[in-house]
């Protein structure tokens, strides 16, 4: 259904249908969870959501150069990731409406979305955490003889966190094939880069452990998926991880109940200027020969995706009583 | 006397402390962000008006970094006041606090004090696995802390001094649908126990607990929401006319056991009820301490009402199963008294 | 049928399971280096030897890296068997432990499935506060984990088999003076449980008990090294006529219930003996649950003996004290019978 | 008694009585530990030891540059580190065989040897948990309006673990008066640099905090101690931490039982010549004018000192019953 989705592009260039395929994903993204937002505020979605509305170049880019069996760690912020990796709006409606058709039965909810059938690890909610956990599943890749990439998602507030730190390093001397995708949105909840950090770019820290790190525009889907590829055919190859910033901004506030009083509204209006949705369109008109370009198309198409995925929702009974004690252990596939 | 939740009863309790004291201040993530939100939970709001970021001091995003120098701190003269966001997040410091900050003091042989206060969050709140642990007994088994939780606006500003003021880490478990937050933070579901609060000094001394309804046919012991859920189990109880005793302990450690043991020596009959997970839970002890010390009184068997052995669950009917409900607590009590 | 000590069988268990699947591995501190300990206490000494460094992968200090990678490796298909070189470090994965490894099959709704294996040594052994701690209930108490706690060769070899073949997190504690382990890593003041070990494959299946003794008149229950202290006191008492029964419940999550309740319907009196502190430790449970369901069958209140509530010390004549002695079980059997 | 333990060698030039000083402190640092093992080994000390053997400069050098009320936080090889900040060795060999007149009463240990009286911490057993706790102490010295600085020592081991990177970060955002002093001394336990690093040096690490990163020869005490003068100048003068590798080398067994099989005999005996002893006595040889130097006064003197620190224990009783429920929480001063 969906190119970006099916992790199939591979080149650097991308032509006219690889750009459209990518705008797809985003705007599934972006229409996705502004419906979440809405179904949050009329209460039918329960408990608090993480939107990632402004960041979506970044899961797009980054899965556009993944292999469908390669895999993912997401963040409290996942619904982007998982979108990207190719996990079904349905399900992901489902668990955010607490439905046991949900990708977790209702189990888990918007903090845990994933689908390990996607290559979606349930999603990791304790900033820092999902790090090491990426990294093991890149061992376990090398060991079974495999060559999957494992990525780990992670905002740039997670960078101070140990686990981090020890997930790099561990990553670096073992050579592991693992991606460790910085999200950095200028903000970790409230606090800005510059109070939690004394250097300008969280890819400097790729120093501390022999490994490459870059920072590219995080809004510029292209930008992201070039870097990502390199940095993909690298960890392939044997030859290690990356660590890959991505300048982005979260133009939402951190969950359901941030006003954002703690940003300048200049700020905010200078990153919805370079709207990664903006910046993907521009790039598809510049194309040589240039392309008309009219995504309405593509808008009543995801509309229609996410009409569909609510629906199901809707219509998906809750978790029975039982499930309360089920899954605590593992009961077969 | 004025009249409040217990977010604002925190909040007007550290207020207090560090208009008093110099060397109290407060350290966590996103407390003192200007335009930000007071902590997960407004407790902190404003205060950075009045004591500056160097007194509310925001942190990275790295829970045992800043446990740890929060220890260091306290072993140097001054009286941190730490939060974690969530109290899920306190097993990322557990190191700091079960091998430093609780062992410091005796590995020492009793050369220095560790007075540091430590915050957290806790209770089942549609936030899935990771947000709704209520993880108490974790810190009740580690000697050389303190352990408080508070479930009225009193106890908080009165135990949240008391601690500040005790030369040893003492942790404070906040239940967070009694916070009585305001605004948009305010939480579904939520209890918001509003009470009185003093204007002048007061401390609720660490290790008292309270008698929140008199009885005389079971006691019941809970603990923050359940604190609540006992005494609306008490008033439908009262209604078949079982007398209900709920005791709320209010300090986990040291722990109020003659207040319990007494009452159970009165009633006979004794049932604990808590949000945590039932085996090997808090209500163990509880429950394993009425029944070696309070044995040839006891009528029946101690009784424990609590979560099932699961993570909390996202799915607010799962949710609303794993929680003891009043139900869930009277039916304990008929079967135990009939 | 061979003769070995614990920390031989593990060997040999762990050399088993490696030949038998290539997905098991084995991560950890120190544990593969050549010319090294194999381990903090020789478990995995010479297994680099046959199966190389990538299948005994020495990692950096990093324990909560190391556990989350271990982690991530047995989500997606492999079989890690984890160590600490002290139990205490566990704390400083905890967050790994208690909110990754076991909600993660919860909160996936049952989509997938983390078979790892973690081993953590236990008990005083005079290395004072963060060397020397039995924490078992801390995990114990984290619904998703399996815990196990073998104090045989026997058990310790089919436990690990069977830990290694669960789909589960197991934890496997291991107690420092019952490892038998030799040469200048061997332990002062070591019980050595030397004992038979089949040489065939087989497994000890986790969450059934073993009676190590039978006898009518009280029940004690011990783990790990205590296990040893109440056979000592049993064979003491028996000099007076009181026959203990003394059980081992070798698993402690899941809990062989029914093998305790079934010895105090005919005992009808209970004791627990553990090296932890007291308070919610974890004869806490043990306690609680008897008195919850075997009630009407006591004669008298469930007995906890059980270190204080203070931080393992470091001197060696404290350290006795700390620890249960055998006078102290006995003495408690006296009280409860006489 | 001993100038460089009296915390008083503040000059980055030091002349003859500076060097001695500093001499008969690794020296006195040698035979302690000496003789630690040699009661080990008869079994008057129970339990394990650390043994600091060989990197005597380092302790020396960097605790010779601070004042007496600066703070210490030392490992699970703290013998050396709380000897060179002036604490009493009677009090250390008392708390070694478990005595009450121990400095921590015989209740902490070797592994937890400190005296707040002189500015030394508990020493922290747990690797890398020190760090974060010397960060605090060195806030505390900001808050409380002091010009005290702190002093974290680690091996290169604990710089792999997540409290490492979450107080450098700190410290360094906050500027706080704290050195991070890294004993590079080859190995963790039995594992060798190489094995748990991917770049060749720890200082390197100081750029992904934005503070400063010095790596000297650790085994020099005049280089230790002019580095550590620097950076102690600069986090007094509230210029911000600083990250200072001493390269060094352990000459015994990690602890008591190991017999290092798996370190080189060429790579031992390398070390063992340029020991932290004779690089002192040949730096004291090199003054300008030339220096007689015969060690045996201060042999004879250090000899003495320790030979009254393990009367002092030996006499010492054991604690007494009661100590083991006491001080689970403060008694007071
Ligand atoms: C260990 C831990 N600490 C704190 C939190 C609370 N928390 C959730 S998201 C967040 C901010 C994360 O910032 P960043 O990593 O930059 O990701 P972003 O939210 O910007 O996507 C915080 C502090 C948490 N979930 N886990
Ligand atoms: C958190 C933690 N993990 C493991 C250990 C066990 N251990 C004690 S010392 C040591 C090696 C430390 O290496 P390094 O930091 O280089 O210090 P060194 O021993 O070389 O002085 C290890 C692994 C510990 N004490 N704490
Ligand atoms: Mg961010
Ligand atoms: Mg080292």
């Amino acid at each position: 259904m969906n190119a970006a989705n099916a992790n199939g592009l591979q080149s650097s260039v991308p032509g006219e249908a690889d750009l459209i395929a990518l705008y797809r994903t985003m705007l599934l993204i972006r229409r996705f969870e502004e419906r979440c937002n809405a179904l949050f505020l009329q209460g039918r979605i329960p408990s608090t959501l993480h939107l990632y509305i402004g960041q979506e170049a970044v899961a797009t880019g980054v899965c556009s150069a993944l292999r469908a069996d390669d895999w993912v760690v997401g963040t409290h912020r996942p619904h982007g990731h998982a979108l990207a990796k190719g996990v079904s709006p349905r399900v992901i409606m489902a668990e955010l409406m607490a439905k046991v058709t949900g990708c977790c039965r209702g189990k888990g909810g918007s903090m845990h979305v994933g689908d390990v059938r996607k290559g979606v690890f349930p999603a990791v909610a304790i900033v820092g955490a999902g790090l090491p956990i990426a990294a093991g599943a890149a061992l376990s890749a090398r060991m079974r003889g495999t060559d999957q990439v494992a990525v780990a998602f992670h905002g740039e507030g997670a960078a101070n966190e140990g686990d981090w730190h020890e997930a790099l390093n561990m990553a670096a001397i073992w050579k592991l094939p693992v991606l460790f995708v910085c999200e950095n949105n200028l903000y970790g909840a409230s606090t800005h880069f510059s109070k939690a950090f004394a250097i300008p770019r969280v890819s400097d820290r790729a120093c501390a452990y022999g490994m490459p790190g870059e920072t590219v525009d995080g809004n510029d889907v292209v930008a992201v998926h070039d870097a990502a590829l390199r940095a993909v055919e690298r960890a392939r190859s044997g030859a290690g991880p990356t660590l890959l910033e991505c300048l982005t901004y979260r133009q939402c506030g951190h969950s359901r109940s941030d006003a954002c009083d703690y940003r300048p509204d200049e700020e905010e209006a200078l990153w919805k200027e370079r709207d990664p949705l903006k910046v993907a369109a521009a790039r598809i008109r510049a194309l040589v020969p240039p392309v008309p370009f009219d995504p309405s198309g593509i808008e009543a198409d995801v509309a229609a995706e996410i009409d569909d995925a609510i629906a199901f929702a809707e219509e998906s009974p809750a978790p029975a009583p039982e499930d309360l004690e089920r899954h605590v252990y593992w009961e077969g596939d | 006397m004025a009249t409040m939740g217990i977010a604002e009863a925190l909040r007007e309790g550290i207020r207090e402390e560090m208009r008093r004291d110099p060397t109290v201040f407060c350290i966590g993530e996103d407390i003192g962000v200007k335009g930000g939100w007071g902590g997960a939970f407004t407790v902190t709001l404003g205060l950075v008006d009045e004591f500056g970021p160097e007194r509310i001091l925001d942190t990275p995003i790295s829970e045992s970094g800043f446990c740890g120098i929060a220890i260091g701190a306290a072993m140097t003269g001054m009286r941190p006041i730490a939060d974690v966001q969530y109290g899920d997040f306190l097993f990322c410091m557990m190191d700091q606090l079960a091998n430093q900050a609780a062992k410091m003091t005796y590995m020492a042989g009793g050369a220095v004090k560790v007075p540091l206060v430590m915050r957290a969050p806790v209770g089942s709140t549609r936030r899935g696995a990771q947000h709704a642990q209520t993880l108490e007994v974790f810190f009740t088994h580690i000697p050389g802390l303190k352990v408080v939780a508070p479930s009225t606006a009193y106890d908080a500003k009165g135990l949240l001094k008391a601690a500040v003021r005790d030369d040893n880490p003492v942790l404070m478990f906040e239940h967070k649908l009694l916070y009585g937050s305001k605004g948009n933070r305010a939480e579904k579901g939520a209890v918001s126990p509003i009470g009185e609060v003093p204007d002048e000094d007061y401390v609720v001394p660490i290790g008292k607990g309270a008698i929140r309804r008199k009885g005389r046919d079971v006691t019941i012991v809970g603990k923050l929401l359940t604190v609540y859920r006992a005494l609306a189990a008490a008033d439908r109880l009262a209604e078949d006319g079982i007398e209900a005793e709920v005791i709320d302990p209010r300090s986990l450690i040291p722990l109020d056991k003659e207040m319990i043991l007494e009452s159970v020596r009165k009633t006979h009959r004794f049932v604990v009820v808590e949000e945590d997970n039932r085996t090997h839970g808090w209500g163990a002890e509880i429950a394993a301490m009425v029944a070696e010390e309070a044995f040839w009184w006891l009528d029946g068997p101690p009784v424990r009402v609590s979560a099932p052995d699961t993570p909390p669950p996202f799915a607010p009917n799962l949710e609303e199963l794993y929680v003891p409900s009043v139900e869930r607590v009277v039916d304990a009590v008929r079967r135990l008294v009939g």
